[in-house]
């Protein structure tokens, strides 16, 4: 038995490594970890204060560690009126959906969890449509005007923000002339897709935000209005969970923009360094893209629901669509890639 | 109709600026300070905690009438022919009517404000506690004191003393 | 859901609505209701009645003070609000002035008058502050008006000993004079806010989001802002010219000269924006004050009691116009105080405008931080 | 001072005026009796502009046996303040309101009714406002009300 399980990790030690250590589970929790504290921390000299300084010694680095201790070790607390099962599976589900997006992420020439045969950006997008299911799930389930509320604004939101960044995407998947991520990777090595594409990077990049509900698209956990939205009931460990859920969310969209417009594991074209290449580029793009993001986050007020709905509709789909005309005709005429 | 009347600049300066704005602050210096190690002294009018000289104070029982709290007590002391007060830092609002009141300059504030304690009992202090107290024994982690200055560019801290020389 | 058939009796409840309401219970937990409780009626999005549930920190400061000598009386009053305290006090010891009929020596005006202005930054201040964090959890702004009131806060804490309820006014002018060196910083002070003041514009008036969710939200039209009693910066930004330190001048503003900040809007935004104007105003006046403060004395002798009589003085705090009617019978109490703060005025403001126009679910906390409404204010 | 104004007012108010005075520029004090106050009050407001309130009150005169209400109002067009009285009687204190005229009296009046205990006909929100929706404990704003029970509950510490 035993023998048979170490003989399996010694058959399978790569898989097993990409899976729970990198780009997989370890890498994943260590991203929320560290976005947390970052956010506390950087968001805190924006605000010109200091952010945790006692955690850990230095920086309050172990600020998140003992937060997240604090909350496992509280009460469960299910209301009295929740559907106790739904309740409970939304909570565990949601983090796995984002998750599971991640994994169709090139982090570097053949480092990538699920090689989804030629089709991963569909394949990535037709995941991320089960993320406001189950997010309507934890809203109802709850059974609070707060929570339902919200929930009804994610679907709104959702619909709004994914049909533009769809459409945007789909103008790199022309441009690129294929639907595999790892092979628009590759083609981005002399130059980067946010060139041609710079107006279909623009509508995503909006679309974007409201996917990863962050400042001016928290519409559906707005806390001035609905204290946390469709998770206002959550408490203890699956708060914590709906917390990851967020941060993890936001990991995957951000390594898809990176992916699609800003080259992947590839560094920049004029010093492109091969040894470099991998997975040192993605987490610098990475660490650049969340600070910008963070900083969009408290630079800007909340937009309504129906002004988010409408600028998704009436702006962003039509951009979209002139998006792809405009990459049909540079493709006919360029020749491409 | 609104904006009328309101400058409205180009759209970078609606959309980008603040942005910009936003991220310069980073390189700003923080403006809080880490308190139990580090403390702001007060200034000289600051008004806290209250000591006593009981060698000049009458016992003519003014502080007790002006306080608007009713914080202030009297009580006898042991080798003294007055009766003394003494302050109920549960309800003392640091006002300092009483200060101002006193005839001869018997109460005097200072710029301490650690008076907190776990029981009730503990915030009374009776004529004979009302003395001067040295900031290390109600607030030991301290390290540095700091005092607020203004300069050109904004607001700034600067060291008044280490505490270890106190 | 259904669209509700809506009724409106001009002014009480709903009388009939339709199918899907239900109301929602904003405060007095939740993280924008302050000390209070907004009762909202929505069908999820729009909102079809607020009620404000006030009270919840009612402290019967008016029958406090009927047990409390005339000097005594300025702690509780303090109490009312604590970003603004001698705003507040001004009302209170300006009424005892007028009941005992005493005027305070020139300079202790000049030395309220700066302080007063002071006051008045810190709490536009953190008015801005709150706006920007109803409108997004946007605690940018938020900070940096708290960070930026500090500097008030230290010089206040120099003059008159404390951070906030300073009791520094006295029936009969102020407690002490200047300090050595306050006039040097209150300058340097000045100089460095009126540049945090550009930042604030750029990065909060002027910005496009904020505006998007302000401008043309919650409207009062003048006619309706009279009628509904509205106060303080809230009345000027819909049209009506009305500032007590011009149209009854008090402590030192009869001598100083300065302009109303007046809008027509009178949308949220133009409520956000004058306050960011009236703080270059307060600036403006705290410059002449300190040019032509006279020397002298800065407090008299105030009579044990007063006259038998009544009075009513009026005095424009942060938040508003707040006025105080004293009744004296001759004692050294007063009979009777009677104190209206601006922010009671400005909360059924807030209670009547979704009855006018269309208010969503979203614009609520913006709605009602547009008005600066202060719970402790409204209770005393 | 204002003699203009205080003669218009003692026309409009005619019989019902009780006193009037103006000691100072920009306050008048009007009384008048209970019965005509609404009728006073609109002409007030629609003949000489007194528009805006801006306070109401009242004081509890126990030995007088009554209860002297007032309304400040403030007129938008001459930037003066009328405080208009009258005194009802301490024991079925009643009022006809004055949300009719000037609407933004109505949580005034409603702090009035919860705290002196005078009934306003007409007004449409009597609710409680400041204190407790179970108080039953009198009505904290009239002198006999007594706050030595409350002292001995909450007060003294030692």
């Amino acid at each position: 038995m035993i023998d048979a399980l170490i003989s399996f990790v010694n058959e399978n030690l790569g898989v097993l490594f990409v899976i729970a250590i990198f780009p997989g589970l370890a890498f994943i929790l260590g991203f929320v970890i560290f976005a947390v504290w970052y956010q506390r921390k950087y968001l805190a000299r924006l605000m010109i204060r200091m952010g945790p300084v006692h955690c850990g010694g230095r920086m309050g680095w172990l600020q998140l560690i003992a937060d997240a201790m604090k909350l496992v070790a509280k009460e469960l607390i299910f209301p009295r009126a929740a559907n106790k099962t739904l309740f409970l599976f939304a909570s565990v589900v949601l983090p796995v959906i984002p998750a599971a997006m991640i994994a169709l992420i090139p982090f570097a020439p053949g480092l990538i969890i699920y090689d989804a045969a030629g089709v991963s950006l569909l394949v990535f997008f037709a995941i991320s449509t089960l993320f406001p299911v189950v997010s309507v799930i934890r809203g109802w389930a709850a059974n609070n005007k707060f929570t339902i509320i919200g929930a009804f604004r994610n679907i709104y939101l959702d619909i709004a923000g994914e049909i533009p960044v769809f459409l945007a995407s789909i103008g790199v998947m022309i441009w690129a002339g294929t639907y595999d991520l790892n092979e628009i990777v590759l083609k981005q090595a002399s130059m980067w897709f946010i060139v041609p594409q710079f107006l279909g990077f623009i509508v995503f990049f909006i679309g974007f935000l409201a996917m990863i509900e962050k400042v001016p698209f928290d519409i559906p956990t707005a806390e001035t209005e609905l204290i946390y939205g469709p998770n206002t009931e959550y408490s203890g460990a699956m708060f914590l969970n709906m917390m990851e859920a967020d941060y993890i969310n936001l990991l995957a969209w951000t390594l898809l923009m990176i992916t699609l417009y800003f080259g992947g594991y590839n560094g920049p074209p004029i010093f492109a360094d091969p040894v470099l290449n991998g997975v040192f580029w993605i987490l610098v793009k990475l660490i650049i893209a969340i600070t910008i993001i963070f900083t969009i986050t408290i630079s800007y007020a909340r937009l309504r629901i129906d002004q988010a709905v409408k600028m998704g509709w009436n702006y962003l789909l039509p951009l979209s669509i002139l998006n792809i005309l405009l990459t049909l005709a540079m493709k006919f005429y360029l020749g491409g890639v | 109709m609104a904006g009328s009347e309101v400058k409205r600049p180009g759209f970078l300066a609606r959309v980008v600026k603040p942005f910009i704005h936003v991220a310069r602050h980073a390189l700003k210096s923080p403006v809080t300070h880490k308190y139990p190690f580090e403390r702001i002294k007060g200034f000289e009018r600051t008004r806290g905690y209250i000591t006593l000289n009981m060698d000049t104070c009458i016992g003519c029982g003014a502080c007790g009438y002006a306080c608007p709290d009713e914080a202030i007590y009297f009580f006898p002391v042991e080798g003294r022919k007055y009766t003394y007060p003494a302050i109920d830092y549960g309800k003392c609002s640091f006002c300092g009517l009483c200060v101002e009141t006193c005839p001869t300059a018997s109460l005097a504030h200072t710029d301490l404000v650690e008076l907190a304690g776990y029981e009730y009992e503990e915030l009374v202090y009776m004529p004979s506690e009302l003395k001067p107290i040295n900031i290390k024994e109600v607030l030991p982690e301290v390290r540095r004191f700091l005092i607020t200055t203004m300069t050109k560019d904004g607001p700034k801290y600067i060291l008044f003393k280490e505490g270890g020389e106190d | 859901m259904t669209t509700p058939i809506k009724r409106y009796s001009p002014f009480g409840e709903i009388e009939e609505v339709g199918e899907g309401l239900f109301k929602l219970n904003v405060g007095p937990q939740h993280p924008i209701s302050g000390q209070g409780r907004f009762i909202v009626l929505t069908d999820g999005e729009r909102v079809f009645d607020i009620e404000v549930d006030i009270g919840y920190s009612h402290r019967g400061i008016e029958k406090i003070l009927e047990y409390k000598t005339f000097v005594q009386g300025i702690v509780p009053v303090e109490r009312m609000v604590m970003l603004d305290t001698s705003n507040i006090l001004m009302g209170y010891v300006g009424a005892i002035e007028k009941v005992m009929d005493i005027e305070p020596p020139p300079r202790a005006n000049y030395i309220r008058t700066i302080i007063m202005e002071m006051n008045r930054i810190v709490s536009h201040l953190y008015a801005l502050g709150l706006l920007s964090e109803s409108a997004a959890w946007n605690p940018a702004v938020f900070l940096w008006t708290t960070a930026d009131r500090e500097p008030f806060l230290d010089l206040l804490e120099m003059l008159t000993g404390a951070r906030w309820s300073y009791s520094f006014f006295v029936p009969g002018g102020v407690r002490a004079d200047i300090p050595r060196g306050f006039i040097e910083r209150l300058k340097a002070t000045l100089d460095w806010f009126e540049k945090r003041i550009e930042v604030y514009e750029e990065a909060w008036i002027y910005n496009e989001l904020f505006r998007m969710r302000t401008e043309g939200m919650g409207v009062v039209s003048r006619q309706n802002a009279i009628e509904w009693g509205l106060a303080g910066p809230n009345l000027r930004a819909s049209g009506v010219p009305y500032d007590t330190r011009k149209n009854e001048p008090y402590a030192a503003y009869g001598e100083l000269d300065f302009k109303i900040v007046t809008h027509t809007a009178g949308d949220s935004y133009a409520r956000g924006w004058a306050r960011v104007e009236e703080m270059k105003v307060s600036i403006d006046i705290i410059r002449q004050a300190i040019d032509n403060m006279p020397d002298g004395p800065v407090r008299v002798r105030m009579p044990p009691r007063p006259k038998p009589g009544e009075a009513l003085f009026r005095v424009e705090t942060g938040r508003g116009e707040m006025n105080v009617y004293i009744v004296s019978d001759g004692k050294e109490k007063p009979y009777r105080i009677k104190i209206s703060p601006a922010s009671f005025r400005n909360f059924y403001t807030i209670e009547m405008l979704p009855k006018t126009q269309e208010i969503l679910l979203a614009d609520v906390p913006v709605l009602i931080y547009s008005f600066d409404p202060w719970f402790l204010d409204a209770d005393r | 001072m204002n003699d203009d104004i205080l003669e218009r007012i003692k026309s409009l108010a005619g019989e019902a005026l009780v006193e009037i005075k103006s000691p100072e520029d920009k306050r008048i004090y009007v009384k008048v009796k209970p019965e005509a106050i609404v009728d006073v009050a609109r002409r007030l407001k629609d003949e000489l502009g007194f528009d805006m309130p801006i306070s109401a009150g009242g004081t509890d005169y126990p030995k007088k046996n009554v209860i002297e209400l007032f309304w400040a109002i403030w007129n938008s067009g001459m930037n003066k303040v009328v405080i208009l009285k009258c005194e009802v009687d301490r024991d079925s204190p009643s009022i006809e309101s004055l949300t009719g005229v000037w609407p933004g009296v109505q949580k005034f009046e409603r702090e009035m009714w919860e705290l002196l205990g005078v009934d306003f006909k007409g007004h449409p929100r009597l609710k409680p406002l400041l204190l407790p929706e179970d108080w039953t404990e009198g009505y904290p704003l009239r002198k006999d009300f007594d706050l030595k029970p409350y002292r001995a509950k909450w007060g003294d510490r030692i």
